[in-house]
């Protein structure tokens, strides 16, 4: 504040005093207002586009999956719960068939009743292209999510039966973002997907009150939301696409927000003086290199990827970040129970990895050229320049002469499409992205193995494995939860021992919260629960 | 003064004449359909050693003419002639070597010499452009500028910005005489000029004329100056020639209407022998939509029914002297015929 | 009743780098009502500087203006800039050389009349409108009420300065100042605007200040005239003393110069040199570098003027020709035998 | 009219440049801003031998360190880089990042506005109609749209920012090479019979260059602007280059907490590009001839 | 003036043709496949192949421009890859958002531009001349990006007088000329019209100078005209040429919109326009393109007109 003085004298000698005022915001008791880092509002039609942030702010809030997230504390990671089955199970006579049982007397916003017609409508919609309601755009955003899903029949009104792709444990992680969305209503709008967006209907605790593309979405409570505890406290939830993160610092601090997605560390202190809470928590989302191991890349080399590991500084980086972040030596964080014992622990140790690389042929005369390729921004991707100039200097004192391409995001995810072995990422020997992690195929299983790898996996560095592929095909097998877990660490194990990413820091989902806000949980997930949350 | 390149031969002798032109037009299309008819038929021709002046209003086409003659403007139809050879015909370059029998005077001193080049640079340009070596070019350059009366030691470094009009004026001549032509087109020479300066370039001009053997067409609005040049003078009105003649012949009996009232307007510098009413009304009409038939009808004291169906064709009145005006056209309808010649 | 325009001791210096140059040093003149002066000289006499700085326009661009100079009995450089606004256009009318760049290009002609009148007659613009249609047919311009719709650039060089004479004498005043208004104009068409101003002017009687550097257009209008050179009158008398009887050699250089002869057997008399360098003044008489005639005093002091009983004046170390018979007889033979 | 007296009579033959550069010397805006260029541009040149520190060497203790902090004269990033050294390392991807694109406009719209202009008739129809077509965008959003389509990046960057600048230099070119040609030394170096190359040499070359010489340096500033622009939307130059633009962009959120620091490289981006305008207007003013 | 409009519009067809093919090829020039945007990560090749027929990215270059160039002549500008809207309601409400802050903008631009260009055109070389030239030059040299960030620090931050981003109150719909909303315009439509109104303010000074150096102000001086009319002659003559660059600064306004509009979260064009090359949505970047750049030769074309209104010798030549 110190050292705004003197512009703000400027400011005030400037201005009419008569302004002083006039444009005092009064925001409704009970309306809160959000700034996204999205650049539109997500799509509405239960099948959100923009990745996770759109399930964020369209999907789990207007929508209910079979399954939840239970994102009700903020200690342990984040866990499944029911949401509109109560019950699900593999049949014990064919474990590639499911059986979910519904949730009874659930309304949809139209008033309509939600039931096994409409679970089925909301699959053929997304996935049966014979379907009147078949909307393209609804495949393309749920069929990556839902791989497990082969067949769905209804059985009784409340009963359905999920058939899936050879034995697939993830099929419950999955139904989560199988939004259920209400045919009636389909109807009534004259079944266009289109008019569906500008007025959805969904089983979730929030209802759509008004949407203008590209610049707000008003959200009011479902006062008759099937889990009393989840029905919203807050008059009003305003969601505002702000992609500029200055922007969202501005509307903070002039009091236009109360709720800003991803502040940038720089604006930390300046937030934090002003009364606005930062609240974090490592969430299950890392933010690592994805590293080629092809055998013209030097990290086929495991002294290579494990000495880069050895090289980053992840403390300073959390420290530069202002404390938005959390170091990572792995795909999950130790707490996990996923994250196993592996022997192998990234940590800072420059002397360490000099030494690896003298022992793969590097040293002081013969440099490490690398090229990693890297976005300028983008879902996830925290402060991307700013991280990678830091990890590039890092390398630097190590002997590496790090070269980094920027894309904007969406080409960068191009070159994600194409793979390491892609011509058009000859040379690259790492690929910038971040993952979320928060079931055992986003966080493990789809990055080694041959039908991961691109286009249509995300196995961008070609891992393969056998060690690794034998323990997946027996993680799709097992619906004991503790052994599936078991199964889990010992991936995670064997992946941090061979060092397959360079891990640099998991995110903590950042967001400044002006102190009127009350109520909130931090999850250890991408998502939040607005249910709770109420204005002082 | 040893010039530098060859002097161009003389080809059919004192009696074939030294520049032709048959049948030249150049019309100016404005948005396809409004038409500038700038230069609509223009014959005439000019005896070597002698000057032909052309005299006529703004908008007359004068300027247009020298331009076309030169070959520099395209002519959208006619020949030029030099010395019993085509110097040009329509869509025909003019060769490196034939292209100096013809240079230029213009009127703007100013805009004709390159700002930013010396007088001597400028002189030299033309030689060095036929192969003189920069050095004799520049020697040469240096001797022309004491031929136009410009002492070099003081002009010939000096920039076009430092010299004022008449010595921008006698650079330009030395420039045009640099290539050794034949024939000159000095376009309104001395007509930005003050008085006192005008008598000096105009000397000059005369002097170098006999000097080195050139013909001259001398462009001007000025009666008298043309007066004081001109073996031949021709008058234009609207693109078109109407008054053709020997200067001692015409300045005595001008016999078209235009040319008379064109000798009328000019006041005389004694007070005492004032005009006593405008020998005509009006201004020149507008190229772009000038009048039919007869061009001058419009400001003719003498214009009848006919003068607005027929142009009258450039007939001969007299030897040498030729004329286009239904009067002087016996029998041609027009009131007036024959009684005027 | 006062005369119409009495200048003395006028001098006039514009600024050039650091310091001033005198571009006119020391005018006399004075014009009776009614009466025609021309003032002849070549660019860079200060001619056209000594006009428009009797009516204050040159202090405008930063002149340096001294002297006295009354118009109608009024003093001008007396006066505020607002009493200066009002006497011009108002008692004094101004036509420029250069109609085409004098009218201002993106107004009608009509509306440049009308104002004058609205300014200074207080007239609206519907009378003000009414009387530029009058003044057009004063100034003889066919088709006046389609002409006065018209844009300066749709009218023809001849139109245009008639427009501008309206503008002129829109208000009637007893001064007119014009600053070579017939230069640019074709032969044909100059001598209809000559002549027209010659009637309006004895029509009106209206007096007028006349600069040109014609001879011959001088002496076609003026009653008097005055000879300037280097920034001072040189001679000035009737019309028939200077232009029939010359007392100064630049004068007689002058009219020397004028071809009038047939086919140039004898060159023309040619006048050596150029105008000089204002800001470096030759000693003496400015004249006397390019003078025939000069001799000891003529480089080392300026002469004074030297007045004949008839009123013909002129700045020369030389006697003056004794035959000043007014007939001027023997200086037009004299130059037309050349 | 007046104002202006007779020339002085010596004028020596290669003056006019050097008649330039004296009423440029007499301009001392002009030349304040002329030695900050210099002084900017020698400090780019010279940046490895000038800059206090390593340009890339972080300091997670100095993050947006105040000014005068020891080693961190003019303060530290926010990877506490130090800021000093940074812009003048920065100053020369700038630079060349508003250089280099006006000069490759340069000559590439020099070239087609000349020819346009000398050619006169259908190649001018040809070529102008062209260029009025690029003309036909805002230049920034075309510089964004190219540089959007061609992806971020230095090169890229320039690529877009030189298309931008040929249509506006070649028209200048054109109008001046037309003005030119229309005067009468043209039609008489023409009537001497020289071939076109000399003429365009000597009579209209040297008469082009300098109006569309200023008007190009007067674009530097533009390019200044708009690449860091470019490099603000993500689209310029990549890190670690220091670029003002980026350091901008980059430090734009530090504002709210070491706005001085933050402010820096704007405020060099600014100085440049009104050093530039300056300079610019400066030659203008100076090229003026005055009869 | 019919005949002038014909004329202008013959010479604006072309231009417009050669327009929408740059429009076009910029997005094809693009590396990367811009279906990559529109699939999800681990897509199938049957999909991507559904993908690139349903946009019609299967066929030959040519052959797609022709398509596109026949759909955009009918307004059809297609489906935006992202939102599944069609391009022409993403632009019907940026334009509208645009327009608001191009009108109010230019309003200021050229409201100051032309008083501080008159301004020092009548003081020239004064101290009033040099000072507003000053103030001119840091306008067309300021990053005015960073100028409108320090503008939200300044007036919307530190001191909460001013709403730092939007287009109106929260729960607003559609724009309405009342405080509230103006109260979000005035930051923005000042950083979006610095440089526009400092090059106005420098075209205007050279018209105005250039007005004043022409004979015909001599004759309003000797027509005895007061200062008034003298000054309304000059800024009519010093009109055409500012009416000219104004036109094309308020054109290169909607290009720096751009910069301006991502700084202050401002839905129009520019934003959309960044956003869908961040977002490769190759049918919205191309509409946004193909909007702008024609509504840019629609308003050359209007300031022709106006000029040649304004300047009777135009009409004439």
């Amino acid at each position: 504040m110190t050292c705004f003085t003197p512009l703000r004298r400027i400011a005030a000698a400037l201005l009419l005093p008569a302004l002083i005022g006039l444009s005092a915001p009064a925001a409704a008791q009970g309306t809160l207002r959000v700034a996204m880092t999205l650049a539109d509002i997500p799509l509405t039609d239960g099948a959100p586009d923009q990745g996770t942030e759109g399930v964020r702010f369209s999907g789990i809030t207007i929508y209910d999956g079979l399954t939840n997230w239970d994102l009700t504390q903020a200690e342990r990671p984040a866990e499944l719960r029911s949401g509109l089955a109560t019950e699900w199970a593999p049949r014990p006579d064919d474990p590639t068939r499911w059986i979910f049982k519904l949730r009874q007397g659930v309304r949809f916003h139209d008033g309509s009743v939600m039931n096994a017609d409409a679970v089925i409508f909301s699959f053929e919609r997304a996935l049966n292209s014979n379907h009147p309601a078949y909307d393209v755009s609804a495949r393309r955003q749920l069929q990556a999510f839902i791989p497990a899903v082969k067949a769905w029949a209804k059985i009784d009104d409340y009963t359905i039966e999920i058939e899936t792709n050879g034995i697939d444990s993830q099929l419950p992680f999955q139904m989560t973002r199988l939004f259920v969305v209400s045919p009636t209503h389909w109807e009534a709008v004259g079944r266009d997907w289109n008019a569906y967006r500008r007025n959805p209907s969904g089983t979730g605790p929030w209802r759509m009150d008004a949407l203008v593309p590209r610049q707000r979405m008003e959200l009011v409570p479902n006062r008759e939301y099937w889990d009393a505890a989840r029905r919203p406290r807050l008059d009003r939830l305003i969601l505002l696409p702000i992609p500029e993160v200055s922007a969202r610092t501005a509307a903070l601090l002039s009091n236009r927000v109360e709720w800003a997605e991803s502040p940038s560390p720089d604006s930390v202190p300046r937030l934090r003086q002003a009364g606005f809470t930062i609240s974090t928590n490592a969430i299950p989302h890392m933010w690592p290199y994805t590293v080629s191991v092809l055998p013209d890349s030097p990290f086929h080399d495991i002294r290579v990827r494990q000495a880069v590991n050895l090289a980053i500084d992840r403390d300073g980086l959390v420290q530069v970040l202002n404390g938005l972040a959390v170091p990572s030596i792995g795909n999950l964080t130790p707490d996990h129970p996923w994250f196993g014992t592996p022997s192998f622990r990234p940590r800072f140790d420059q002397a360490e990895a000099r030494r690896l690389l003298a022992a793969a042929g590097y040293g002081p005369n013969r440099r490490l050229p690398l090229k990693f390729i890297i976005s300028a921004s983008g879902s996830g991707q925290m402060y991307p320049l700013l991280m990678n100039e830091y990890v590039q200097e890092n390398l630097r004192q190590v002997g590496i002469d790090l070269e980094l391409q920027v894309f904007e995001w969406e080409a960068l995810r191009g070159r994600r499409r194409d793979g390491a072995q892609g011509a058009s990422n000859r040379g690259v020997h790492a690929l910038n992205n971040s993952w979320n992690s928060m079931d055992p195929y986003n966080g493990l299983l789809r990055f080694f193995g041959p039908n991961e790898l691109p286009p249509n996996g995300t196995n961008w560095g070609n891992i393969r494995d056998e060690v690794l592929e034998g323990l997946a095909e027996r993680v799709k097998g097992e619906f004991n939860p503790q052994r599936q877990a078991a199964l889990l660490a010992q991936i995670h194990t064997r992946f941090v021992d061979q060092a397959y990413f360079i891990w640099v820091v998991h995110d903590v989902g950042p967001r400044a919260l002006s102190r009127r806000v009350q109520g909130h949980v931090h999850a250890k997930s991408w998502y939040v629960d607005f249910s709770p949350l109420f204005l002082r | 003064m040893k010039a530098p390149l060859p002097a161009l031969p003389d080809r059919g002798g004192p009696a074939q004449p030294m520049l032709t032109v048959n049948g030249l037009r150049r019309w100016f299309r404005l948005d396809g359909k409004r038409v500038i008819r700038a230069v609509d038929g223009l014959d005439f021709s000019v005896a070597k050693g002698t000057t032909l002046g052309i005299v006529g209003e703004s908008g007359c086409g004068k300027s247009t003419a020298a331009k076309l003659v030169a070959g520099i403007e395209p002519a959208d139809a006619g020949e030029v002639v030099l010395d019993g050879e085509v110097f040009w015909a329509r869509g025909a370059r003019i060769g490196p070597e034939a292209r100096r029998a013809v240079q230029m005077v213009f009127q703007d001193s100013h805009s004709s010499l390159n700002p930013r080049m010396t007088a001597a640079e400028s002189i030299a340009f033309g030689p060095e452009a036929h192969g003189v070596k920069p050095g004799a070019a520049r020697d040469y350059a240096r001797a022309l500028l004491e031929a136009v009366g410009l002492p070099p030691d003081r002009f010939a470094d000096r920039p076009p910005m430092a010299l004022s009009g008449g010595q921008r004026q006698r650079v330009n001549i030395a420039r045009a005489l640099a290539l050794r032509p034949r024939v000159l087109l000095l376009d309104e020479p001395v007509s930005a000029l003050d008085k006192s300066v005008e008598a000096q370039v105009l000397n000059l001009l005369v002097r170098l004329r006999a000097q080195l053997d050139l013909t001259y067409v001398f462009i001007s609005h000025d009666l008298s100056v043309v007066r004081y040049v001109a073996d031949e003078v021709a008058v234009m009105y609207l693109g078109q020639v109407v008054e053709q003649a020997p200067a001692s012949v015409i300045f005595a009996r001008p016999s078209h209407p235009y040319t008379r009232a064109l000798f009328a307007s000019k006041p005389s510098v004694d007070p005492r022998r004032r005009i006593a009413a405008p020998p005509i009304q009006g201004d020149p009409p507008d190229p772009v939509d000038p009048p039919s038939g007869c061009r001058f009808r419009t400001r003719c004291g003498f214009a009848e029914a006919l003068c607005a169906t027929g142009t009258p064709p450039l007939g001969t009145v007299a030897p040498a002297h030729r004329v286009a005006c239904w009067m002087t056209v016996p029998r041609s309808g027009h009131s007036q015929a024959g009684v005027a010649a | 009743m006062t005369a119409a325009l009495e200048v003395n001791g006028l001098e006039v210096a514009y600024r050039a780098g650091r310091g001033f140059v005198p571009v006119v040093r020391g005018v006399d003149l004075t014009l009776a009502r009614g009466k025609v002066l021309a003032l002849l000289g070549e660019s860079g006499s200060g001619k056209s500087v000594t006009l428009r700085s009797m009516v204050g326009l040159t202090a405008r661009e930063g002149a340096r203006v001294a002297g006295s100079v009354r118009v109608l009995g009024q003093d001008v450089p007396g006066m505020t800039a607002r009493q200066q606004l009002d006497l011009r256009g108002s008692q004094v009318g101004f036509v420029f050389q250069e109609p085409m760049t004098a009218l201002d290009p993106v107004f009608r002609v009509g509306d440049q009349i009308a104002e004058v009148l609205v300014r200074h007659r207080g007239a609206t613009w519907a009378e003000g409108l009414a009387r530029a249609r009058a003044l057009f047919d004063l100034v003889q311009i066919p088709a006046a009420a389609q002409r006065l719709r018209a844009y300066p650039s749709e009218l023809s060089g001849g139109l245009r300065q008639r427009a501008m004479i309206a503008i002129a004498l829109a208000c009637e005043p007893p001064l007119l100042l014009a600053d070579e208004p017939t230069t640019a104009l074709d032969a044909t068409v100059q001598i209809q605007v000559l002549l027209l101003l010659r009637d309006l002017q004895k029509q009106l009687g209206t007096a007028v200040v006349f600069v040109t550097h014609d001879l011959g257009v001088a002496a076609e209008i003026a009653d008097e005239v005055a000879v300037m050179y280097a920034g001072r009158i040189v001679e000035r008398g009737s019309a028939e003393q200077v232009l029939l009887a010359p007392a100064h050699p630049y004068t007689r250089a002058l009219l020397g110069c004028v071809v009038r002869g047939g086919y140039a057997e004898a060159p023309l008399v040619e006048l050596a040199g150029s105008p000089p360098d204002l800001a470096r003044l030759p000693p003496g008489c400015s004249f006397a570098p390019r003078c025939g005639s000069a001799f000891g005093p003529c480089g080392v002091t300026e002469p004074a003027e030297v007045a004949r009983p008839s009123g013909h004046r002129a700045r020369c170390h030389l006697p003056l020709p004794l035959d000043d018979r007014g007939d001027g007889h023997a200086g037009a033979e004299t130059t037309e035998a050349r | 009219m007046s104002a202006t007296v007779a020339m002085p009579a010596k004028a020596p033959g290669t003056g006019y440049w050097r008649g330039v550069g004296r009423r440029f010397a007499r301009q001392p805006l002009a030349m304040a801003a002329a030695m900050v260029l210099l002084v900017v541009v020698l400090s780019a040149i010279g940046a490895d031998w000038i800059a206090p520190a390593d340009p890339f060497q972080t300091s997670v203790s100095r993050r947006l360190a105040a000014i005068g902090t020891p080693g961190r004269w003019l303060g530290g990033d926010e990877l506490g880089r130090d800021m000093l050294s940074r812009l003048i390392h920065g100053g020369r991807v700038s630079l060349a990042m508003a250089i280099v694109p006006v000069a490759v406009a340069l000559v590439i719209g020099g070239f087609l506005g000349v020819l346009a202009g000398y050619a006169g008739g259908a190649v001018n129809m040809a070529i102008m109609r062209v260029m009025d077509v690029f003309y036909a965008y805002p230049s920034i959003l075309l510089a964004v749209a190219i540089a959007g389509a061609l992806g971020p990046g230095m090169v890229n960057g320039m690529v877009a920012l030189t298309l931008v600048f040929v249509a506006p230099i070649a028209r200048v070119a054109e109008s001046v090479t037309t003005q030119v040609r229309a005067n009468d030394y043209v039609v008489a170096a023409r009537l001497s019979g020289a071939p076109t190359s000399m003429i365009l040499r000597r009579h209209v070359l040297n008469n082009v260059a300098g109006p569309v010489l200023v008007f190009a340096a007067s674009q530097v500033s533009v390019s200044i602007i708009a690449a860091s622009g470019l490099s603000f939307l993500g689209l310029g130059v990549s890190p670690p280059q220091a670029d003002w633009g980026l350091m901008l962009s980059a430090l734009r959120q530090a504002l709210y907490v070491n706005p001085w620091v933050a402010a820096l490289p704007g405020a060099a981006i600014f100085l440049c590009s009104m050093a530039v305008n300056i300079v610019s207007d400066g030659i203008r003013r100076a090229m003026e001839l005055r009869r | 003036m019919l005949r002038y409009l014909l004329r202008r519009l013959a010479y604006v067809a072309p231009i417009a043709v050669g327009v929408t093919l740059i429009v076009f090829l910029l997005v094809h020039i693009a590396p990367g496949d811009p279906i990559s945007a529109i699939l999800p990560d681990d897509a199938s090749a049957e999909m991507v192949a559904e993908a690139r027929r349903e946009y019609g990215l299967d066929k030959p270059l040519p052959v797609q421009y022709g398509i596109w160039l026949w759909r955009a002549a009918q307004g059809e500008l297609g489906t935006s890859i992202r939102s599944g809207r069609t391009v022409a309601s993403e632009l019907s409400m940026a334009v509208g958002n645009t327009f608001i802050l191009a009108v109010a903008s230019g309003l200021l631009a050229c409201v100051f531009g032309v008083a501080l260009g008159l301004v020092a055109g009548l003081a020239r070389d004064r101290i009033a001349d040099h000072v507003t030239s000053l103030v001119t030059l840091a306008g067309v040299s300021l990053p005015h990006y960073w100028v409108a960030i320090l503008l939200v620090i300044v007036f919307a931050v530190e001191n909460p007088w001013l709403p730092p981003l939007g287009i109106g109150p929260d729960t607003s719909d559609g724009w309405r000329p009342d405080w509230a909303h103006l109260q979000h315009l005035i930051l923005p439509a000042i950083a979006t019209a610095l440089i526009p109104m400092a090059v106005i303010a420098r075209t205007m000074r050279a018209s105005v100078i250039e007005a004043l150096d022409q004979d015909f102000v001599t004759t309003l001086h000797a027509k005895g005209l007061l200062p008034g009319r003298r000054l309304w002659h000059v800024l009519r003559n010093a009109l055409p040429t500012t009416l000219a660059v104004t036109g094309l600064q308020l054109g290169n306004m909607l290009g720096g919109s751009v910069l301006v509009e991502t700084v202050f979260a401002w839905p129009g064009t520019g934003f959309l326009l960044a956003n869908a090359i961040f977002q490769r949505d190759l049918p919205v970047l191309q509409g946004t393109m193909l909007v702008l750049s024609l509504f840019f030769v629609v308003l050359n074309l209007a300031v022709d007109l106006l000029q040649s209104w304004a300047d009777p010798r135009i009409r004439r030549a």
